[in-house]
């Protein structure tokens, strides 16, 4: 990957910190992702002059302030687009997208779906609060049916998107998720998209204490999250519970969450984690396993398949074209194009 | 040559060629326009497309038109009206009927003027002409379809193929009556159609055959003759506006050494600039189709933070889409061109009819005070000046820059001489590891030069200068975010002053004509060719009149205003309601003398109309 | 009641609770303007929010403040400056630092003002007061947090829940200055956290120990009675111009007999719009909050096609997005309303901050000419009549409504007697079947009214008259499509006139002040209440002048030319660069009056600058 | 469904359709689109005057003029939008949305994706014919990976959306497909949009004769159809072939095309189609098969579950209210809210 190829000097993660006062509200789980970024990009080691950070509009989208690398908090919903634009323009940086789900799944829901389709090597981390945050407190396409906010005041009457679904609907290529306080498998997944070419999507389940306090505590508090959540790994065994004493089975076209030595079922039973197939059919029911259906949330790195990157494409495609064509100043050009005749 | 027939000498041609949209009008019209400019004619054209759905063959909405004017010189703009038609089919006779001449020849197919296309064409009765009291013009009635088959027999091709060289059976005919050597049609054609060698000796054999007829019957039609002019040294080509302002771009790019990069969304008339840019990968340009112009333009902001010489073009509709993240340009203080082809509106209007309406959209389609530069271009070459000068001052003052271009000037095309890149003026954007005098550290993304207030920029890449920059109001001083009253309302200054400054980098306004007449006439962008030869003629009939044309709308070129007073009375002219009008009685309240003539009908100014509208205004109505 | 303390009758009085986000400064604020107005005083007020993130505890981009206006009369706007701040942190003392009248009291809390609260707020040494040079005031330092907390004790409250009761202690004081009965206070407690009895009687208990506390030291200070004042008979309640802008289009739906539909995108500070509409189920309101903007408008204007008194709701950078959807509303003469609460910009600005810089937009931002009504609410209450008033048009007019409101009025509450909705003109929106003169069959889609030029509303679900409608121009008799450029020229110039014959429905212009001053102050939009006491203060200084407010700015009122010719000096006054004066430049060029006063930052007008000014104005600079 | 309730007077095809003169390319395949738009509407019986039909721009958005209801031509992209606001303020309409690929998918992709998502009662018909025709021959995004068009002089560099997938993606309930030359089943399937409440979404392979010429060739055309499409029919085997000779079977995760009676499949191994399962993977698999994968190409309905449409919910949701509050008038209710005070 070109923005970032090994240098010898190593950056902390401070180095990526910018001066800029934090003014998120305390408590509010942005911190964290915020914190993951930077021991991300240190792990990386790419060059802070060489990172570009691109965010819409909303609570989430104040994170480039936060960064010493070049930032843009442009307006609502358009950060991929602009992202595409930076990309596009210069693919040696590494560029990275701070957006929310107000930000890119309603205003933004038709740049977000086309960078993905197009395979732009952008990594997009997606603050999922299931609120808009900074417009305080009405629902977004990510609350759940019947979700009482301000502006819902009698619950929606619309079912939610869901990240990974749409991603995948788009022809997505990476898909991961996180949750804001579990730093560990954050900063693993975002290493992880900046590593895959093309558009990588992190979905990090993210609390706003103001607006939607609790609303992911069903996996992300301690008592629950072993038993609610599984976290996924290349090529290991799907396997979850305090003890990893459950696991993930197949049983017909859907999948079953079992406990090893119970009810017939060993720990050859279990499925295997390959991120990396075409095919994309298993990343879809692990991406939508839902505890209210008895199976743990995905966690980690759901899908990572290489293809070309757009940008990568159109460098290819440009280098192609100009090695066909003998190189000509802008005059000869047009000298040598038809209808060109001389007055004497 | 054609030899027993009557030649006469002229200053000035207009002919229009029309018939339906598989007839390839635009085809014949094209190459008369090359082949002209290519023997020594000036040359200006209009392409008059049908709204852009094919409608059913021979009907009154299918008809396609392409006018040419040639001559000798001062051919300023495509005519008001026509000395030769081409009518491929009574629809073709009827929509055209209006601008025909007095004594204009129109030479129509015999073969498709039969009952049924009569009455495709809504005609009631079997004279046409007739009906449309054409009795002051010289119909010439030529069995082109009959002949062109004929022509063609044993050529190998199909029938529908042969079918298709009815019109350069037509064009033989009309070089026939201008005089015009087949040598250059042929060596078009053949280029044309390089990969298709059998289409290209049944083109010629259709075009040589239909000349060939005209000589022999020498119709009952006098021939004209226009001779080719001296013009200045040099190689030229003929370019239309879209064109032309594609090239600008490029040869900026080039000028600055920057990528060019385009984020765009298909269309009409804008989209051949989109269409133009992406072949252009051979100088690395970068274009790229978006999902929708918001994303043409925000793609594009960007590039341009990203370090490219970044532009985005539409037209109206496009444009008002694109209004919020133009705002964010203004406020990031981005370089960006913006090309805005006007066409009629409002909502969707007329998609393929020109008029002069989005300048205040430009001006002022924006929330909050926020101040850009605001061009126009005059004429399809004027189009690569423009896109040139305004990608200079995008990138050398850190802002935004709409073009306003037009659907007329777009498609319209002109002969052009090719241009020296070391004829045009440098590029230099404000880098800040080159112009920022003190250390890295110290610099903030806002500081600005003293003078130009322009902010140095710092391109993603640069190790040293990182920096954020967003849509929320910043400290002066510091960049950083603030909602300081007295800091928002300098921020708002600032902005403004930076904007008005640029008046001291462009020309001062010009004046043509009568230098102690009372009446001025103003103009901008894509009406320059009729306005001007409406001068001409003005004077011709002995008035005094002045003239003077905007390239620069904001800010006015820093004489305006006293320019402006110089004249009892200022005649506005433009497609709209009365925009630059009502712009610069805002910008010079103490101005009270401007007479608004304005024009909104899809259709280019007719010289004539002005002439006697003018005269009338001059006379104290 | 207060016994022993000095007590001053006063006119009007300005009160600030500023304190931290979470402090509950805007609850303290709202209950005290709502027992004022209760007790029957004028009120206005003015919420200043912080920027929309929460800022670190203490620090000084993270104060919240809500300003309140009492008197017995003319209580035109929430007052320059204040008599009375509290301030609940070092912060809030810096911030409003300027803000404080000669010898105006500043509560403060004694326990939030040690030395690392001092730190948050960036001070240097441990006097604030001296450090900010506060020598003409009188602080008044209470150990309100500890207070708070023994008066709680026992209570069963977590320390949490007791420290939210700070601010009910500091109310408390304040009611005992200003001598209000606190039994209203009390009801207001309890319909507000009816649901939590625990709650309710913690805070009552705070806010009655505040009370006393005031009473028993009474303090320094002298306190104040402002009485009250004989209002028309009535029933009252207090609203903000967002609620008053939402009730305008329930009322205005009610009165047509229509369904109200709004879609909506939630934007600071136009949400409270959408918000309160949604919870108008009980109205049978449909009020949908959309994916954008764009779905916003576009759902509205389906909807208007499909019958429904549509609106849509939004601030700048939401308008920019509806530009090209509004062109669509103007080409096919649907009614809808349209909502822009102005903030500060360009691009994001300053989301929370207030200014008239929208108004080129929103008569402009558009391809093409497309001309609509663009009217101003002059202050919340206004806002209902101005909503009311925008339905009325859009409806009886088929033509889209670009209301303005901005954030102070929005925000800002004042009194509101309860209408009575018999007291309000009809409204008969013209439907096809109820109004057109003849068969069906002959109905076309854009046949027009020829006294109104209002073409008729055929709403799907009526038998016999399917229609289309679309973007594109048709042709003026039959609706077809049509590019003919006689009929273009015909239907721009209908849509331009059936615009302003809208004139001739709306009332004429009225002027305030002196009949015979020669000059003349103009304002519109939510600058009335500053605008109304700077006249009368310019009055009290003896000087002649006379004062008018557009409420209708496109089409400007019947008499605005003559009006405005009647005065040799013109002052527009408007929160941004001049676009109002520059509009009535271009629209009446032989007007060579006009003075601008504008001032962008983000801020209400101050009267005393504005009383400064104009008498500078007046006296030729 | 209220808009189209049993009726005894019947309509023609003829009634619907308008007096406007049809302006499409000779040949385009826009026309047999409207044919069947036509017959589908008869065969409903909804009334003329109950239904209306809203498009964008395009070629194929010109179709409300050539429809005897209430119809309108919007701007590009936002028909979804304005149907939502169509079918919500008046849901006794049967509302119809005719788009392009570019229409719905470019710059209208995030309507599309939230229509579909609500699941407001409205049916699109989405004429895919993979360019944009009426600006004269841009790329589309269903265009293939390296398509040439006079926008992508090279070929493309991105994958195409693919309208099942995206549609899958944002939770659609309803999907089918259907060929333009196969009048037959589009009418089918624009019934069964109809009637299937929510948001249906049929995708029309329509051929555009001036810009892309026969690019559904492969499988429109007679000789191959038989062999390179299967049309689903609801409860029925999916067999396929001239004489049904094949069918399509279930390999692990995969489908497969087999000739019955060899390599050992018999009749019973075939698949029989379910579109009303709420799971998608079966008609997430049927959507996508393609010839090049050696599959036939799915026609028919593929996808119809029924769900309450948002339209519907936001009715009930507005009655319950109602019942639940007393009816009162606009003064009444402000009199009965807080912070009221007389002024005797
Ligand atoms: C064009 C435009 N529309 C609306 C807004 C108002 N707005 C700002 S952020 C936001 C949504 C925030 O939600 P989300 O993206 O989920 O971010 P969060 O604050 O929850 O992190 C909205 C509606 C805006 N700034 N610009
Ligand atoms: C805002 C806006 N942008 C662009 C256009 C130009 N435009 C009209 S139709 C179209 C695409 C047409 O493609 P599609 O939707 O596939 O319809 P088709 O013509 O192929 O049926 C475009 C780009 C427009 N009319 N309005
Ligand atoms: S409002 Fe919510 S999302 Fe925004 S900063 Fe506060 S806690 Fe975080
Ligand atoms: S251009 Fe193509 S899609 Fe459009 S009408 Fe012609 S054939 Fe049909
Ligand atoms: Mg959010
Ligand atoms: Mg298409």
């Amino acid at each position: 990957m070109e923005a970032t190829e090994i240098k010898y000097q190593k950056y902390l993660a401070k180095d990526y910190k910018s001066e800029n006062a934090v003014r998120w509200c305390p408590g509010c789980g942005d911190y964290a992702i915020l914190t993951c970024l930077h021991k991300a990009l240190a792990e990386l080691n790419v060059d802070p002059h060489n990172t570009a950070v691109i965010s819409g509009i909303g609570c989430s989208s104040r994170l480039p302030y936060y960064m010493n690398t070049y930032g843009f908090h442009s307006i609502h919903g358009r950060a991929a687009a602009i992202a595409t634009g930076v990309k596009v323009a210069n693919p040696a940086l590494s560029v990275w997208v701070a957006t929310g789900d107000g930000d890119s799944l309603a205003i933004g829901g038709n740049h977000f779906i086309h960078a993905v389709r197009r395979n732009v090597d952008i990594n997009i981390i997606l603050f999922n609060n299931k609120i808009y945050g900074l417009t305080k407190g009405q629902y977004s396409p990510t609350s759940s049916r019947g979700f009482v906010s301000k502006s819902s005041p009698y619950g929606t009457v619309e079912d939610p998107f869901r990240p990974a679904e749409l991603t995948f609907g788009a022809r997505g290529t990476f898909f991961a998720r996180a949750i804001d306080v579990d730093m560990k498998t954050q900063v693993e997944v975002m290493v992880e998209a900046a590593r895959h070419k093309g558009a990588s999507v992190v979905e990090v389940l993210q609390n706003c204490v103001i607006f939607n306090d609790g609303i992911h505590n069903k996996i992300s508090d301690r008592t629950w999250k072993a038993d609610n959540t599984i976290t996924l790994r290349q090529g290991e065994k799907m396997l979850f519970g305090k003890e990893n004493e459950k696991g993930l089975v197949l049983e017909g076209w859907n999948l079953k969450a079992v406990t090893i030595g119970e009810e017939g079922y060993s720990l050859d039973d279990v499925l295997v984690h390959d991120a990396t197939t075409k095919d994309n059919t298993l990343h879809m029911k692990l991406a939508l396993m839902d505890i209210a259906d008895d199976l743990p949330v995905a966690l980690g790195v759901i899908r990572s398949v290489d293809t070309p990157s757009y940008d990568s494409d159109y460098e290819r495609q440009i280098a192609e074209v100009q090695q066909r064509t003998p190189k000509k100043s802008f005059t000869e050009f047009l000298l040598s194009s038809s209808n060109v005749w001389e007055v004497k | 040559m054609p030899t027993n027939a009557v030649v006469t000498d002229i200053k000035q041609v207009t002919i229009r060629f029309s018939g339906d949209s598989g007839d390839g009008m635009q085809l014949s019209g094209t190459l008369f326009s090359t082949l002209s400019a290519i023997f020594g004619n000036e040359i200006a054209t209009f392409p008059d497309f049908p709204a852009e759905i094919r409608a059913p063959q021979g009907s009154l909405h299918g008809v396609s038109g392409f006018q040419v004017r040639i001559g000798a010189k001062d051919v300023y703009n495509s005519g008001d009206k026509t000395d030769v038609l081409v009518a491929m089919n009574p629809a073709a006779l009827k929509v055209n009927a209006s601008y025909l001449k007095k004594g204009s020849i129109v030479l129509f197919d015999t073969d498709s003027f039969q009952k049924k296309d009569l009455d495709k064409a809504l005609f009631q009765t079997q004279d046409p002409f007739e009906e449309l009291n054409l009795d002051h013009i010289q119909p010439v009635g030529v069995a082109i379809t009959s002949m062109t088959k004929s022509s063609l027999e044993g050529s190998g091709l199909e029938n529908k193929e042969m079918l298709r060289c009815k019109n350069m059976f037509a064009l033989g005919i009309v070089c026939w009556l201008f005089n015009r050597p087949l040598e250059i049609a042929d060596k078009l054609l053949e280029q044309k159609f390089a990969k298709r060698p059998k289409i290209v000796i049944a083109n010629i054999k259709a075009l040589t055959d239909g000349y060939n007829y005209g000589n022999n019957i020498h119709l009952t039609a006098s021939t004209y003759r226009i001779e080719p002019v001296e013009a200045t040294k040099g190689f030229y080509t003929d370019v239309n506006g879209n064109t032309a302002t594609a090239y600008g771009l490029i040869a900026a790019a080039e000028k600055a050494g920057l990528q060019l990069f385009l984020g765009s969304y298909p269309i009409t008339p804008a989209t051949d600039i989109l269409q133009e840019l992406a072949k252009r990968k051979d100088f690395g340009v970068k274009a790229l189709q978006m999902e929708d112009e918001i994303a043409g333009i925000t793609s594009s902001i960007g590039a341009a933070f990203a370090g490219c010489l970044a532009a985005t073009s539409t037209s109206g509709p496009g444009l008002a889409l694109k209004s919020e993240a133009l705002g964010l340009a203004v406020m990031t203080e981005l370089p960006l061109v913006v090309i805005d082809v006007q066409r009629s509106g409002p909502s969707t209007g007329m998609p393929t009819k020109s008029e002069q309406t989005d300048l205040n959209q430009a001006l002022y389609g924006r929330n909050g005070e926020s101040p850009l530069v605001v061009m126009a271009a005059a004429s399809p070459t004027d189009c690569f000046e423009s896109a040139f000068t305004a990608a200079k001052i995008a990138l050398e003052h850190m802002t935004p820059v709409i073009l306003l271009s037009d659907g007329y000037i777009a498609n319209g095309s002109s002969a052009w001489k090719i241009p020296e890149l070391e004829d045009y003026p440098e590029i230099n954007p404000p880098y800040v590891q080159n112009h920022f005098n003190a250390e890295a550290g110290e610099w903030k993304p806002y500081l600005r030069n003293d003078d130009t207030l322009v902010r140095y920029w710092g391109i993603p890449g640069t190790p040293n200068y990182m920096h954020r920059i967003g849509g929320l109001e910043k400290d002066l001083v510091t960049g950083v975010i603030s909602s300081n009253p007295e800091n928002h309302q300098r921020m708002i200054n600032i902005r403004q002053q930076k904007i008005d400054n640029i008046a001291r980098f462009i020309p001062e306004q010009q004046v043509l004509g009568d230098p102690d007449a009372d009446t001025l006439i103003v103009g901008w962008g894509g009406t320059q060719g009729h306005l001007m030869e409406t001068l001409l003629r003005l004077r011709d009939n002995g008035k005094k009149v002045a003239y003077t044309h905007f390239r620069h709308i904001s800010p006015l070129p820093a004489n305006s205003h006293e320019l402006l007073q110089r004249y009892s009375k200022v005649i506005v002219a433009e497609q709209n309601n009365g925009q630059f009008a009502d712009y610069l009685n805002g910008k010079y309240p103490d101005l009270n003398s401007i007479c608004k003539y304005n024009k909104v009908e899809g259709q280019p100014f007719k010289v004539s109309e002005m002439v006697e509208a003018f005269t009338q205004m001059m006379e104290g109505k």
